[in-house]
Protein backbone atom coordinates (compact mmCIF):
# COMPACT_ATOMS: atom_id res chain seq x y z
CA UNK A 1 0.00 0.00 0.00
CA UNK A 2 2.79 2.16 1.07
CA UNK A 3 4.56 1.46 -2.56
CA UNK A 4 1.43 2.01 -4.64
CA UNK A 5 1.07 5.61 -2.84
CA UNK A 6 4.41 6.57 -3.26
CA UNK A 7 4.00 5.47 -6.94
CA UNK A 8 0.79 7.67 -7.24
CA UNK A 9 2.08 10.62 -5.46
CA UNK A 10 5.65 10.28 -7.93
CA UNK A 11 3.03 10.13 -11.10
CA UNK A 12 1.47 13.32 -9.62
CA UNK A 13 4.02 14.94 -9.11
CA UNK A 14 5.35 14.33 -12.37
CA UNK A 15 2.17 15.20 -14.29
CA UNK A 16 2.02 18.21 -12.02
CA UNK A 17 5.55 19.95 -12.81
CA UNK A 18 4.40 19.27 -16.59
CA UNK A 19 1.43 20.98 -15.83
CA UNK A 20 2.99 23.97 -13.90
CA UNK A 21 5.72 24.27 -16.53
CA UNK A 22 3.53 24.40 -19.73
CA UNK A 23 1.82 27.25 -17.61
CA UNK A 24 4.44 29.06 -16.34
CA UNK A 25 6.13 29.41 -20.56
CA UNK A 26 2.79 30.50 -21.93
CA UNK A 27 2.79 32.99 -18.92
CA UNK A 28 6.05 33.89 -19.76
CA UNK A 29 5.34 33.43 -23.58
CA UNK A 30 1.96 35.84 -23.94
CA UNK A 31 3.25 38.84 -21.54
CA UNK A 32 6.55 38.75 -24.08
CA UNK A 33 4.67 38.10 -27.23
CA UNK A 34 2.33 40.92 -26.21
CA UNK A 35 5.39 43.55 -25.48
CA UNK A 36 7.12 42.32 -28.16
CA UNK A 37 4.04 42.98 -30.40
CA UNK A 38 3.26 46.54 -29.02
CA UNK A 39 6.78 47.58 -29.09
CA UNK A 40 7.38 46.53 -32.56
CA UNK A 41 4.04 47.80 -33.74
CA UNK A 42 4.95 51.70 -32.11
CA UNK A 43 8.40 51.62 -33.53
CA UNK A 44 6.37 50.82 -37.59
CA UNK A 45 4.85 53.98 -36.39
CA UNK A 46 7.69 55.92 -35.59
CA UNK A 47 9.70 54.92 -38.67
CA UNK A 48 6.55 55.79 -40.79
CA UNK A 49 6.33 59.02 -38.99
CA UNK A 50 9.65 59.90 -39.60
CA UNK A 51 9.39 58.83 -42.70
CA UNK A 52 6.31 61.10 -43.78
CA UNK A 53 8.37 64.55 -42.13
CA UNK A 54 11.44 63.44 -44.03
CA UNK A 55 9.21 63.00 -47.32
CA UNK A 56 7.17 66.33 -46.73
CA UNK A 57 10.64 68.05 -46.23
CA UNK A 58 11.33 66.95 -49.36
CA UNK A 59 8.58 67.65 -51.32
CA UNK A 60 8.55 71.30 -49.89
CA UNK A 61 11.86 71.87 -50.87
CA UNK A 62 11.15 70.61 -54.89
CA UNK A 63 8.18 72.74 -54.45
CA UNK A 64 10.20 75.79 -53.43
CA UNK A 65 12.93 75.14 -55.45
CA UNK A 66 10.54 74.97 -58.78
CA UNK A 67 8.25 78.05 -57.59
CA UNK A 68 11.71 80.07 -57.03
CA UNK A 69 13.03 79.05 -59.96
CA UNK A 70 10.12 79.90 -62.31
CA UNK A 71 10.01 83.12 -60.43
CA UNK A 72 13.65 84.04 -60.81
CA UNK A 73 13.72 83.71 -64.83
CA UNK A 74 10.62 85.35 -65.03
CA UNK A 75 12.14 88.69 -62.62
CA UNK A 76 15.69 88.25 -64.54
CA UNK A 77 13.93 88.58 -67.97
CA UNK A 78 11.16 91.22 -67.34
CA UNK A 79 14.09 93.27 -65.82
CA UNK A 80 16.41 92.54 -68.80
CA UNK A 81 13.59 93.90 -70.82
CA UNK A 82 12.25 96.47 -68.98
CA UNK A 83 16.58 97.73 -68.87
CA UNK A 84 17.03 97.21 -72.60
CA UNK A 85 13.96 99.67 -73.22
CA UNK A 86 15.04 101.87 -71.22
CA UNK A 87 18.03 102.44 -72.69
CA UNK A 88 16.48 102.13 -76.25
CA UNK A 89 14.18 104.87 -75.12
CA UNK A 90 17.28 106.78 -73.89
CA UNK A 91 18.88 106.25 -76.74
CA UNK A 92 16.37 107.80 -79.10
CA UNK B 1 -11.63 19.75 -2.07
CA UNK B 2 -9.92 16.33 -2.66
CA UNK B 3 -6.17 15.58 -1.68
CA UNK B 4 -4.66 16.02 -5.14
CA UNK B 5 -6.71 19.47 -5.15
CA UNK B 6 -5.35 20.44 -1.86
CA UNK B 7 -1.65 19.67 -2.20
CA UNK B 8 -1.36 21.08 -6.14
CA UNK B 9 -3.72 25.01 -4.40
CA UNK B 10 -0.72 24.19 -1.09
CA UNK B 11 2.27 23.98 -4.02
CA UNK B 12 1.32 27.02 -6.08
CA UNK B 13 0.81 29.01 -2.88
CA UNK B 14 4.45 27.93 -1.70
CA UNK B 15 5.54 28.38 -5.53
CA UNK B 16 3.98 32.01 -4.86
CA UNK B 17 5.00 33.06 -1.39
CA UNK B 18 8.47 31.68 -1.51
CA UNK B 19 9.16 33.81 -4.78
CA UNK B 20 10.40 30.63 -6.71
CA UNK B 21 7.54 31.54 -9.41
CA UNK B 22 8.48 34.72 -10.09
CA UNK B 23 12.46 32.91 -9.79
CA UNK B 24 11.41 30.55 -12.21
CA UNK B 25 9.73 33.17 -14.78
CA UNK B 26 12.85 35.56 -14.71
CA UNK B 27 15.02 32.46 -15.42
CA UNK B 28 12.67 31.67 -18.44
CA UNK B 29 12.95 34.92 -19.53
CA UNK B 30 16.44 35.19 -19.47
CA UNK B 31 17.03 32.21 -21.49
CA UNK B 32 14.22 33.72 -24.20
CA UNK B 33 16.92 36.24 -24.66
CA UNK B 34 19.89 34.06 -24.70
CA UNK B 35 18.83 31.53 -27.35
CA UNK B 36 17.62 34.27 -29.19
CA UNK B 37 14.25 33.60 -29.36
CA UNK B 38 13.27 36.98 -28.69
CA UNK B 39 15.08 38.69 -31.67
CA UNK B 40 13.10 35.97 -33.58
CA UNK B 41 9.55 37.04 -32.04
CA UNK B 42 10.48 40.56 -33.09
CA UNK B 43 11.66 39.20 -36.75
CA UNK B 44 8.18 37.90 -37.33
CA UNK B 45 6.16 41.18 -36.03
CA UNK B 46 8.15 42.95 -38.05
CA UNK B 47 7.59 40.70 -40.76
CA UNK B 48 3.72 40.80 -40.30
CA UNK B 49 3.81 44.13 -40.14
CA UNK B 50 5.33 44.79 -43.38
CA UNK B 51 3.28 41.85 -45.18
CA UNK B 52 -0.34 43.43 -43.86
CA UNK B 53 0.78 47.00 -43.72
CA UNK B 54 0.47 48.70 -40.73
CA UNK B 55 -2.52 50.23 -41.12
CA UNK B 56 -3.83 46.62 -41.32
CA UNK B 57 -2.25 45.47 -37.85
CA UNK B 58 -3.42 45.53 -34.27
CA UNK B 59 -1.26 44.55 -31.51
CA UNK B 60 -4.03 42.00 -30.71
CA UNK B 61 -3.79 40.49 -34.37
CA UNK B 62 0.33 40.56 -34.49
CA UNK B 63 -0.21 38.82 -31.04
CA UNK B 64 -2.63 36.08 -32.17
CA UNK B 65 -0.42 35.41 -35.43
CA UNK B 66 2.63 34.86 -33.84
CA UNK B 67 2.05 33.30 -30.47
CA UNK B 68 1.89 29.68 -32.61
CA UNK B 69 5.62 30.55 -33.60
CA UNK B 70 6.55 31.51 -30.39
CA UNK B 71 5.39 28.67 -28.15
CA UNK B 72 6.88 26.02 -31.48
CA UNK B 73 10.51 27.95 -31.36
CA UNK B 74 10.97 27.68 -27.43
CA UNK B 75 13.73 25.29 -27.65
CA UNK B 76 13.43 22.12 -25.69
CA UNK B 77 16.33 22.38 -23.84
CA UNK B 78 14.69 25.62 -21.90
CA UNK B 79 11.66 23.59 -21.40
CA UNK B 80 13.68 20.82 -19.93
CA UNK B 81 15.50 22.99 -17.49
CA UNK B 82 12.33 24.92 -16.17
CA UNK B 83 11.25 21.69 -15.71
CA UNK B 84 13.84 20.15 -13.82
CA UNK B 85 13.64 22.87 -11.58
CA UNK B 86 10.28 22.38 -11.57
CA UNK B 87 10.33 19.55 -10.33
CA UNK B 88 13.23 19.77 -7.58
CA UNK B 89 10.97 22.56 -5.80
CA UNK B 90 7.99 20.05 -6.01
CA UNK B 91 9.98 16.93 -4.12
CA UNK B 92 11.23 19.50 -2.10
CA UNK B 93 8.10 20.63 -1.07
CA UNK B 94 5.69 18.34 -1.32
CA UNK B 95 6.16 15.76 0.75
CA UNK C 1 10.99 52.00 -55.87
CA UNK C 2 12.03 52.33 -52.22
CA UNK C 3 9.14 53.06 -49.41
CA UNK C 4 10.38 56.63 -49.43
CA UNK C 5 9.98 56.77 -52.96
CA UNK C 6 6.95 55.53 -53.09
CA UNK C 7 5.86 57.46 -50.66
CA UNK C 8 7.27 60.79 -51.96
CA UNK C 9 5.22 59.94 -55.45
CA UNK C 10 2.03 59.24 -53.73
CA UNK C 11 2.52 62.75 -52.14
CA UNK C 12 3.29 64.45 -55.00
CA UNK C 13 0.68 63.06 -57.10
CA UNK C 14 -1.97 64.09 -54.27
CA UNK C 15 -0.81 67.17 -54.26
CA UNK C 16 -1.51 67.58 -58.16
CA UNK C 17 -4.04 66.25 -58.36
CA UNK C 18 -6.55 67.59 -55.64
CA UNK C 19 -4.37 71.38 -56.83
CA UNK C 20 -2.93 71.88 -54.02
CA UNK C 21 0.24 71.90 -55.75
CA UNK C 22 -0.78 75.07 -57.82
CA UNK C 23 -2.75 76.49 -54.75
CA UNK C 24 0.84 76.26 -52.70
CA UNK C 25 2.83 77.82 -55.42
CA UNK C 26 0.60 80.52 -55.42
CA UNK C 27 0.67 81.25 -51.83
CA UNK C 28 4.16 81.31 -51.83
CA UNK C 29 4.68 83.45 -54.77
CA UNK C 30 2.57 85.95 -52.86
CA UNK C 31 4.47 85.49 -49.73
CA UNK C 32 7.34 86.62 -51.84
CA UNK C 33 5.98 89.46 -53.02
CA UNK C 34 4.69 90.48 -49.76
CA UNK C 35 7.89 90.23 -47.98
CA UNK C 36 9.72 92.11 -50.43
CA UNK C 37 12.06 89.40 -51.93
CA UNK C 38 10.92 90.58 -55.31
CA UNK C 39 12.21 94.00 -54.59
CA UNK C 40 15.16 92.40 -53.03
CA UNK C 41 15.78 90.75 -56.27
CA UNK C 42 15.41 93.50 -58.39
CA UNK C 43 18.12 95.37 -56.38
CA UNK C 44 20.18 92.24 -57.02
CA UNK C 45 19.76 92.25 -60.95
CA UNK C 46 20.31 96.16 -60.64
CA UNK C 47 23.61 95.26 -59.12
CA UNK C 48 24.71 92.69 -61.91
CA UNK C 49 24.09 95.14 -64.78
CA UNK C 50 25.81 97.77 -63.02
CA UNK C 51 29.10 95.14 -62.63
CA UNK C 52 28.69 93.59 -65.91
CA UNK C 53 27.47 95.79 -68.21
CA UNK C 54 23.96 95.42 -69.59
CA UNK C 55 25.45 94.57 -73.46
CA UNK C 56 27.53 91.52 -71.68
CA UNK C 57 24.48 90.03 -69.76
CA UNK C 58 21.89 87.52 -70.88
CA UNK C 59 18.73 86.64 -69.03
CA UNK C 60 20.39 83.21 -68.29
CA UNK C 61 23.34 84.66 -66.83
CA UNK C 62 21.52 86.82 -64.85
CA UNK C 63 19.54 83.79 -63.38
CA UNK C 64 23.05 81.98 -62.75
CA UNK C 65 23.82 84.83 -60.67
CA UNK C 66 21.08 85.54 -58.64
CA UNK C 67 19.32 82.20 -57.86
CA UNK C 68 21.87 81.81 -54.70
CA UNK C 69 20.52 85.18 -53.54
CA UNK C 70 17.15 84.39 -54.07
CA UNK C 71 17.22 80.98 -52.18
CA UNK C 72 18.88 82.60 -49.52
CA UNK C 73 16.80 85.36 -49.17
CA UNK C 74 13.34 83.49 -48.53
CA UNK C 75 12.06 84.11 -45.11
CA UNK C 76 12.49 81.27 -43.27
CA UNK C 77 9.22 82.08 -42.18
CA UNK C 78 7.62 81.40 -45.42
CA UNK C 79 9.44 77.88 -45.93
CA UNK C 80 7.89 77.16 -42.33
CA UNK C 81 4.41 77.83 -43.17
CA UNK C 82 4.72 75.97 -46.72
CA UNK C 83 5.98 72.94 -44.73
CA UNK C 84 3.07 73.66 -42.05
CA UNK C 85 0.43 73.57 -45.02
CA UNK C 86 2.36 70.74 -47.17
CA UNK C 87 1.89 68.24 -43.51
CA UNK C 88 -1.68 69.59 -42.35
CA UNK C 89 -2.62 68.68 -46.26
CA UNK C 90 -0.86 65.22 -45.48
CA UNK C 91 -2.80 65.00 -42.28
CA UNK C 92 -6.37 65.42 -43.90
CA UNK C 93 -5.46 62.44 -47.15
CA UNK C 94 -3.36 60.44 -44.80
CA UNK C 95 -4.66 57.08 -45.74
Amino acid sequence: EVARRRQEHEAFLAQFSCWLCTQIIHEVLDETIQQSAASQIQEAVNEEAERLAQCSEQVCCSLMEETLATAISLLAEDFLEAELERIHKYIK
Amino acid sequence: MNKEARLKATINQKLTETGERERLKELLRAKLTECGWKDQMKAQCKEVIKEKGLEHVTVEDLVVEITPKGRALVPDSVKKELLQRIRAFLTQHAS
